[in-house]
């Protein structure tokens, strides 16, 4: 019973690579940022995650949306740490296919029912009372109440799963004013002091709707490299 | 149809994990060939254990068979076994215990449920050491385990209940807790 | 001072008498011997059941040694035991298994980082089929988990070397670099 449920929580690894190998895709960061719209979709839209595990997917889905904003916007700035971020995120990709396709092999091991059988502990000796030395019965509640303090109870959910959504919904948002004021200084790098001001909003709108889009469309990505190879060009010049 | 060294190695792992000892009809039938070969069979595994001075030897009596130890090494293994009983309580031999006593009769699923850990092996310990027993039970809860008499003596009381804080404990609200949240899933 | 013949001798009676796993500085004491003359005892009787299509095969796992039945004779022995052994497992549950079978002894949250999920509830159910065991360690980290026998004898193998990809997934520099950074992070 507890494994059916357990196939539903998939983690951020393997809702990620499950979408880079459905289009028979190498793990590189090109690759990455060609299904992140795949990937927020998905968490987005996947009321199954448990909380424990959507600080996962958030993360991983910052990561994602800075590769994917990189790949549009190659003059964006991406920070040190952030860089690291990226390359442990391709690193980390990779490990885990190397785990999983190793379980898949032990899976199949399994399934041949090749086992080994052993010997209960002394078989066939008979039970001859040895009691514990030094034993008394202070020292069996003091191990039972280890015992009891030890005891983890499983979470309790309700609340926490509306905090789950303001999670996201705040990660997102943080990211995007973040993403906005590096598309500005961008910009402004590009194009010197003389700064145009339309092309500055058109930036904009373009990275607001970059923000936007990676949630709802994906066909629009092309429309998004037009005007921004258009821009490029016309800022190079 | 195996061939007779085939039947021999099956004959070993047959043998090697029956605690008790097997009919010769059963093991044929298991086989699928005759007593009859099953007798040569065992025959040559008590030849070749002689021959090659093994650590085993079958004992064959009526119409069953056993698995045991060389009788030459009868006194290395008494030692084991000897060192095994008066071995100390492991930390986890003595949580098992305390569970045992605070909350038996008990299954060994909601021991290991308790401890978060499987129990077979330190249950077959205290068991061995005669400081629990366990009782059949009919239905499918399996084995019920609970504290012996003699270890309740060894320790100067005659029944649980005499445990320190045995009301409060024995009824902990965690413990209960987790044993219901578990039964409702395990359904 | 037993011959080598003896010794494996001596050596299959206590290994058969113990049932469960026994340390090799157990088996050394006992036999009056080295821990080193144990293994080379041990190798020894190993081939032999290998070479002979013995009934027998020895799980090796750290400084431990266990007496099992040939792979090669499951089906026929699964007649005669029910064991556990053969429930099927999740995929999550086969995931956190093979990272505790390569990189093991490892902490709960190692495994996460490779995972990139929370995997308390996955190794909890992993600890109660005991197919993998966890032990305290003296520093901060907590418990570290690692495969047991019983997951060995599950898919048929008597010692981890025989996993697959061994070299290459148990020797992972890069793994270990990302524990080792993540370590940090959270110190």
């Amino acid at each position: 019973m507890f494994n059916v449920q357990l196939e539903k929580f998939e983690g951020p690894l393997d809702l990620l690579l499950k979408l880079i190998e459905e289009q028979k895709l190498d793990i590189t960061r090109l690759n990455i940022a060609k299904v992140a719209d795949d990937y927020l979709e998905h968490i987005r839209g996947n009321e199954s995650i448990d909380l424990e595990n959507l600080a996962e997917f958030v993360s991983i889905a910052s990561r994602i949306i800075l590769i994917k904003s990189q790949s549009i916007l190659p003059t964006i700035e991406i920070t040190p740490d952030e860089e690291k971020e990226i390359v442990d995120l391709e690193e980390r990709l990779k490990e885990y296919r190397l785990f999983r396709t190793a379980s898949e092999k032990i899976g199949e091991m399994q399934k041949k029912k090749r086992f080994l059988f052993s010997r209960d502990y002394l078989l066939g000796i008979s039970s001859v009372f040895s009691p514990p030395k030094n034993i008394n019965i202070f020292d069996l509640k003091k191990a039972f109440s280890a015992v009891v303090s030890g005891i983890i109870l499983p979470e309790k959910l309700p609340e926490e799963s509306v905090q789950r959504i303001i999670t996201l919904e705040e990660k997102i948002e943080e990211l995007k004013d973040s993403l906005q004021k590096r598309v500005e200084t961008s910009f402004r790098e590009l194009s010197g002091s003389s700064k145009d001001k339309v092309e500055v909003i058109v930036a904009f709108l373009a990275m607001l709707e970059m923000v936007k889009q990676r949630i709802i469309e994906v066909e629009q990505t092309d429309i998004f490299e037009d005007i921004r190879i258009a821009k490029i060009n016309a800022y190079s010049k | 149809m195996p061939t007779p060294n085939k039947l021999k190695s099956v004959l070993e792992s047959l043998l090697f994990v029956s605690g008790e000892p097997l009919k010769l009809a059963k093991i044929a039938k298991i086989c699928n060939v005759s007593k009859n070969e099953v007798i040569a069979g065992v025959d040559d595994l008590n030849q070749d254990y002689q021959k090659e001075e093994r650590g085993f030897a079958i004992i064959r009596k009526d119409d069953s068979v056993q698995l045991a130890t060389n009788p030459e090494n009868s006194q290395t293994v008494s030692q084991l076994v000897s060192g095994e009983l008066g071995s100390e309580l492991s930390r986890s031999a003595l949580e098992v215990l305390s569970i045992v006593a605070y909350r038996g009769p008990i299954t060994r699923m909601q021991v290991e449920i308790i401890r978060g850990v499987n129990c077979s092996y330190v249950l077959r310990t205290l068991l061995i050491k005669g400081l629990i027993e366990r009782k059949e039970t009919v239905d499918i809860r399996g084995f019920l385990y609970e504290i012996s008499f003699d270890f309740l003596k060894s320790i100067g009381i005659t029944g649980v209940k005499e445990l320190p804080d045995w009301e409060e404990l024995s009824k902990n609200e965690k413990v209960e807790e987790l044993l219901s949240d578990s039964e409702q899933e395990t359904v």
